[in-house]
């Protein structure tokens, strides 16, 4: 398929993308055509996806996508009205969560405030009921993991919120789960910590190369994290893959928008002798290249990431090869460290690019610009608004 | 939802819920069952009841409005007994859990000692200390506030002081529950960024606080739409609840059918009125949510 | 506890303030109570406050009464057993309604509460013909039964408020730790709400003890509560000292058992609430106050 | 398997097990002597039966007799719950009840030959229907503190219709409907303005006079905290109450008839019908209306005998005035009339006496 243009769903089967990145590995969760349903409401209307050993795999999605569903179902809490979960093989439905052995780390981290640390990470072992040494020696171990030796006999409530995640993880993991679930593990803290617990958990994740599934509504976590992404929307997968391909390619223009920012302007296609004609009013006609977007026709979406945008400046250099060009008029400019903000205004559309800094051209608000962006990073979706 | 899983749900609901449903089912219900047929029976002075199946004793209150008076005055008067016992006893309740140790067992058990007291007791207290050679109006002559004793008690005042004494401990333990979880370092957030005392309170504290008030509110006005003692004996018969309507058919004219009409009249407009404001209350919250959605 | 280092919201004039409207409630809570207990001090043969002379031959009578001590352990006995029961049931109906979401929730409640809306004049009444048709009317076990229904609308209400503000996901943190749900029950959510079912039994345990009006159906001739016996004293016969001193000191010894098992459970913490608080507490603001 | 369960169902195996323990802690007496099971009234008269007549009677009869507790409408409640299978002997109930529980057939007649100490009694102590006899006297009407009329220079109480005079306001004190002594004070005062139980609206009209200077309406049937607390310089009551409340407790009272006459309440026992001890029952009442409980009585609980050779306390004078002759004063009413007309009486109090 042709890397440019992702086309809108219905024109190629569904589940073509995925088989291709869960190659390598052997599949160790498979979760089959789940669905939920509360009431008349369904949260989840057949959902499915698998982890390879040893896979990171996140459910991405807005509130109510149904991604803490689909989590809760495979950690037993809740009973699907349909559907399988296996792991490893094993048919899952049935088994009650306790007997699954599978580590989830709460979202509030859920750990037992009747309890000190010590007590709150022994808690599965005593559940397994091993001897008391192993047991402390695998706590202690635990701690160490988590580079929290001493805090044993503290209670949670005396720790600060990124030692109590540590403290749910190293409790989580010294089960020594088959499968680990992390259910947006990052809200409770605050933009400097997240970043910082973020790396970590990639680390611990890393080293411990146990399969895992992130449940988070922030694609920047999930890219972060994972190594496959599912992407959903209204208890239905819209696409799955690795996080560049959710961000190069998004199967349609949800998956676009959510994954990253994106200049989305409202055209016309046309079918024609090389493929369709599409008219954006203001931004003249973006051809797709050859070969793709064929049957296009009537109203569509076109897509562009701000970075994928240069700002040049008015009639710099000749136009790149298989690239649009469009005149615009520069209004804001942010200059923010690492890159720099430009609020450019083609006729009726605002249009957000951005550079590196240091790439960045020098330009004053009120200049004259010229946009110039390539063929292939252009994306084209049928339908007729941003859903 | 599926049929089976329906199924699971409700047999996991069952196996908790049969052992309290099926003791209160034989226990209970029975009994009130009876009492709601017996209802429905007549009575005659001398020879007691009549077996019968009509709802004369239904009609008989609901077209008479002396005793639809009765039953407004009973729901006044909880109403307001709540009302009074939720805000004196929100500063208690506050007081309450910002204390420790002895002062707040002190608090605790000052609190219980007018409901475990026999109301006989209490009530012959209040007369001592309300009464017109009581300290109180005693202190107020002395003080030259007044040349006649002041007749304090035996009045709807003293029906709603004497509930409110008795109820509080269940408002108090109600509220200070809700705000013994409150986690205060919200109130110090609201302060750091600026809010003074009061609205710290009126913007963190009360609103989270509310479902214990509504515990509080909830035993309190249930208690008060039942309660005897206190209306008998410290406000008076003139100051006539249903309670004591239905004290007086049962245990002096041992007319039990109109006595059992009276406490299923009684029975469901507590639970109409509870319901109400259950209702109204998802409602407020329902209208709340389609405006915060429509906001964003 | 973060309370520790918080200032609450009223300035010095509004704790002032706060501390006199305490004080002048606590007053008035006991007024009634210490007036009549100080007025069976009196020597003269009726209750008058202030007491005539001083004298403890009212309270000390009250040995020389075996049916009235007897009557003070049946008391102590049925609430503790009424309370217990009421607590056993309020948990697990709590457990239901809160648990498992079911439209027979309502009715559910509606079972376990609704006896605290009728008067017990009604509860008694009723109770006396069922129990009896029944074949338990004028047994121990009839007297119970009409207790557990009077004070379990305590226990539920109770344990209700404490288990609904315990965080639900601490119990699934414990079965996806390997715990099966009894042992979640036992090793979670049972210490977190053990103050509120505390609570519960506690005001249970007091509306069985201080209750006159149901029992004086369901007693027996080996079988009078308490407060049946000095409820019926005092109406049958005027009002005497001997009588509130008895009644007084039913009050004193019911709080003195209350003090004596606040040292032992911590009573000042009964009433729930903490349960999960913590995890509910994260400290990432300490950040911020820093 | 399930835990919840478990706990349930350990939970119920305990309370039946408590239950268990509890009851056989109070296993049922095995015995030689002909158990008597006495309904009666708590309180003082259940200190004197115990402490004076059962000891007694059990000697005399090689009896065991059980008192249980109650006023008149509790144990009537038992008696119509029990009626398949009665419990109880002997049932003391308030002669007005009585009507009622007669009218239930939970009562059944005596032969008069087993009660040779019936003729002893004052007439209005023996029923024509034969069922049940009346053992306590209790005489309406006006005690009043002479302290207080002393201090205020009131002149002395003559007629029901004192209750309503303007120097007593507020510090009069009447029963509640629902207590038995108010229905005969509507027909009292009825009577005292040309009246009577048959043409109630006089004593309807006189309430309403009365009725500013009503203190309280007393749901206890106990006026002395009223007395003691000085709210009541009058209230109704009777001569039994008042004088046995003087004896007891020295706190000055005094008790007059007023003029126009007074009637009597009386406490009664009856045999229960079915009772399990009939022929001791039979016994216990006429023991109870003899001449030795009846002084008995008079002596330590201080209520006015039945039995008309029974010797009267001697300072009872001095606190009753001048109890009327036995004849023309002594109202008799129609108890069964009383009955049929009190749920309405009640009614018509409740919306134009008890209110605010």
């Amino acid at each position: 398929m042709a890397a440019a243009l992702a086309m809108a769903p219905g024109l190629e089967p569904r589940d073509g993308s995925a088989a291709v990145d869960a190659e390598a590995r052997a599949t160790y969760l498979e979760v089959r055509d789940l669905v939920v349903r509360f009431g008349d409401y369904a949260a989840l209307g057949g959902v499915s996806f698998e982890v390879g050993a040893g896979e990171r795999l996140c459910l991405l999605g807005p509130s109510g996508c149904g991604k803490t569903t689909s989590l809760r179902v495979v950690a037993g809490f809740i009973h699907p009205d349909g559907g399988a979960v296996r792991i490893a093989g094993r048919d899952m439905l049935g088994v009650p969560p306790e007997a699954r052995n599978i580590g989830i780390l709460f979202q509030s981290y859920a750990l037992f405030p009747h309890l000190t640390v010590h007590e709150n990470v022994a808690f599965g072992l005593r559940m397994r009921n091993l001897p008391e040494a192993e047991v402390r020696r695998r706590v202690g171990e635990a701690l160490e993991l988590v580079r929290l030796p001493k805090a044993g006999p503290k209670r949670p409530s005396m720790l600060s919120g990124g030692e109590q995640q540590r403290i749910a993880f190293a409790r989580a993991v010294v089960i020594k789960p088959s499968l680990l679930l992390l259910d947006e593990p990052f809200s409770n803290l605050d933009a400097r910590l997240r970043q910082e617990m973020r790396g970590e958990l990639l680390d611990l994740l890393q080293r411990l190369e146990i399969a895992t599934v992130l449940v988070t509504h922030d694609q920047e976590e999930a890219m972060a994290i994972a190594d496959r992404i599912v992407v959903m929307r209204a208890g239905m997968v819209e696409q799955v893959g690795g996080p560049s391909d959710i961000y190069e390619r998004p199967r349609n223009l949800f998956v676009a928008r959510f994954v990253g920012e994106s200049n989305v302007f409202a055209g016309r296609a046309k079918p024609g002798a090389a493929g369709p004609q599409i008219d954006v009013p203001g931004l003249g006609r973006l051809d797709p290249p050859e070969g793709a977007g064929a049957g296009l026709a009537g109203a569509v979406q076109v897509l562009i990431r701000p970075e994928k945008i240069r700002v040049l400046p008015r009639a710099a250099r000749p136009p790149a090869r298989e690239s649009y060009r469009a005149a615009a008029t520069l209004e804001r400019l942010q200059y923010l460290g690492h890159r720099t903000e430009y609020r450019l205004r083609v006729g009726p559309h605002s249009i957000l690019a951005w550079r590196l800094s240091e790439s960045a051209p020098q330009l004053r608000p009120g200049e004259a610009v010229t946009l110039e962006w390539a063929k292939a990073d252009t994306l084209v979706f049928a339908g007729e608004t941003a859903a | 939802m599926n049929p089976g899983r329906a199924r699971h749900e409700l047999g996991r609901w069952l196996r908790l819920a049969l052992l309290p449903a099926a003791l209160f089912a034989v226990i209970y219900a029975w009994p009130m069952v009876q009492i709601l047929r017996g209802s429905l029976n007549g009575f005659d002075p001398i020879a007691g009841i009549v077996p019968a199946l009509k709802p004369d004793f239904y009609v008989k209150f609901l077209t008479d409005s002396y005793y639809l008076g009765v039953l407004w005055r009973t729901v006044r008067l909880s109403l307001m007994v709540t009302v009074v016992a939720a805000i004196a006893g929100y500063p208690i309740s506050y007081f309450l859990v910002r204390s420790r140790g002895r002062l707040r067992l002190l608090l605790i058990i000052v609190l219980l000692v007018p409901l475990v007291t026999s109301p006989v007791v209490v009530a012959y207290g209040w007369l001592v200390l309300l009464g017109s050679k009581g300290i109180v109006n005693m202190a107020l002559i002395a003080l030259g506030v007044t040349d006649e004793p002041i007749k304090m008690i035996y009045t709807a005042f003293t029906l709603v002081i004497g509930l409110v004494q008795v109820l509080a401990a269940f408002m108090v333990l109600s509220i200070a529950a809700s705000l013994q979880s409150l986690d205060w370092n919200l109130v110090l957030a609201a302060r750091s960024l600026g809010a003074g005392g009061w609205r710290a309170f009126g913007a963190i504290i009360l609103p989270l606080s509310l479902p214990g008030v509504a515990t509080g509110c909830l035993l309190v006005f249930s208690l008060s739409m039942s309660a005897y003692a206190v209306p008998a004996l410290i406000a008076g018969p003139q100051v006539k609840v249903m309670s004591e309507l239905i004290y007086e058919q049962t245990m002096a004219l041992l007319n039990w059918p109109f006595a059992g009409c009276m406490s299923i009249i009684l029975l469901l407009s507590t639970t109409g009125l509870l319901a109400a404001v259950g209702v109204l209350g998802r409602w407020q919250r329902a209208r709340q949510i389609a405006a915060a959605a429509a906001e964003a | 506890m973060a309370r520790q280092t918080s200032e609450g919201v009223a300035g010095p004039l509004g704790r002032l303030i706060l501390h006199v409207y305490i004080l002048g409630a606590a007053i008035f809570l006991v007024a009634p109570v210490v007036a009549i207990t100080a007025g069976s001090l009196t020597t003269t043969q009726y209750v008058v406050f202030p007491p005539r002379g001083l004298t403890l031959e009212w309270y000390l009578r009250m040995f020389d009464r075996p049916e009235m001590l007897s009557s003070f352990a049946l008391s102590l006995g049925i609430a503790a057993t009424a309370a217990t029961i009421a607590a056993v049931v309020g948990l697990v109906a709590a457990l239901a309604m809160v648990r498992h979401p079911s439209p027979l929730n309502r009715l559910l409640w509606l079972l376990v509460v609704s006896p605290m809306m009728l008067p017990s004049v009604v509860l008694g009444f009723a109770f006396l013909q069922a129990y009896t048709h029944m074949g338990f009317g004028s047994t121990v076990a009839g007297l119970l039964a009409g207790h557990v229904v009077l004070v379990t609308p305590y226990a539920v209400a109770l344990i209700l408020t404490g288990l609904k503000s315990l965080d639900p996901t601490l119990e699934l943190a414990a079965r996806s730790l390997g715990a099966n749900p009894g042992r979640a029950l036992r090793r979670v959510t049972l210490p977190l709400i053990l103050w509120s079912v505390a609570a519960g039994w506690g005001l249970a345990f007091l509306v069985s003890f201080g209750d006159a009006a149901v029992s004086v159906f369901l007693n027996t001739p080996e079988m009078v509560t308490l407060p049946v016996r000095i409820f019926d004293a005092l109406r049958y016969s005027p009002l005497n000292p001997e009588l509130t001193a008895i009644s007084s000191g039913l009050v004193i010894v019911t709080l003195a058992v209350l003090v004596a098992s606040a040292s032992v459970v911590r009573f000042e913490r009964l009433f729930g609430g903490r349960a999960g608080e913590p995890a509910k507490t994260p400290k990432n603001q300490e950040g911020r106050r820093a | 398997m399930n835990a919840f369960n478990d706990i349930g169902f350990k939970a119920a195996i305990s309370a039946a097990a408590l239950a268990a323990v509890l009851s056989v802690a109070h296993p049922p007496r095995a015995e030689a002597a002909t158990p008597l099971v006495l309904a009666c009234y708590p309180g003082a008269p259940e200190t004197f039966f115990r402490a004076e007549i059962i000891p007694r009677f059990e000697k005399e009869y090689d009896a065991k007799v059980t008192y249980l507790t109650g006023n008149s409408p509790g144990t009537i409640a038992k008696l119509q719950a029990q009626k398949d299978d009665p419990q109880i002997d002997v049932a003391c109930i308030d002669d007005g009840p009585l009507v009622q529980a007669k009218g239930m057939g939970l009562v059944q007649a005596t032969d008069p030959a087993k009660l040779p100490n019936l003729k002893e009694i004052q007439e209005v102590s023996q029923f024509k229907d034969g069922i049940g006899v009346g053992w306590g006297l209790f005489r309406f009407g006006l005690a009043f503190n002479p302290d207080e009329f002393k201090q205020r220079n009131l002149p002395a109480l003559e007629s029901w219709n004192d209750l309503a005079r303007a120097d007593l306001k507020g510090h009069v004190v009447v029963n509640s409907i629902s207590i038995s002594y108010t229905p005969i004070l509507l027909t009292m005062l009825a009577r005292a303005n040309g009246g009577d139980e048959r043409h109630i609206d006089p004593g309807f009209a006189e309430m309403q006079k009365i009725r500013p200077n009503v203190f309280t309406f007393d749901t206890t049937a106990d006026l002395t905290p009223y007395f003691q607390q000085g709210e009541a310089w009058v209230g109704v009551w009777t001569d039994s109450e008042t004088y046995s409340y003087v004896q007891r407790t020295k706190f000055p009272l005094k008790f007059v008839f007023p003029k126009e006459g007074t009637t009597a309440i009386q406490t009664t026992a009856s045999v229960v019908k079915g009772a399990k001890h009939a022929e001791l029952a039979e016994k216990f009442l006429n023991y109870l209306i003899g001449r030795e409980a009846q002084e008995l009585m008079a002596d330590k609980l201080g209520w006015m005998p039945v039995n008309k050779s029974a010797k009267l306390p001697s300072d009872m004078a001095a606190i009753i005035a001048s109890p009327p002759g036995s004849g023309d004063n002594m109202v008799s009413l129609d108890w069964k009339y009383l009955g049929e007309q009190r749920p309405a009486w009640t009614e018509r109090w409740n919306k134009e006496i008890e209110t605010q």
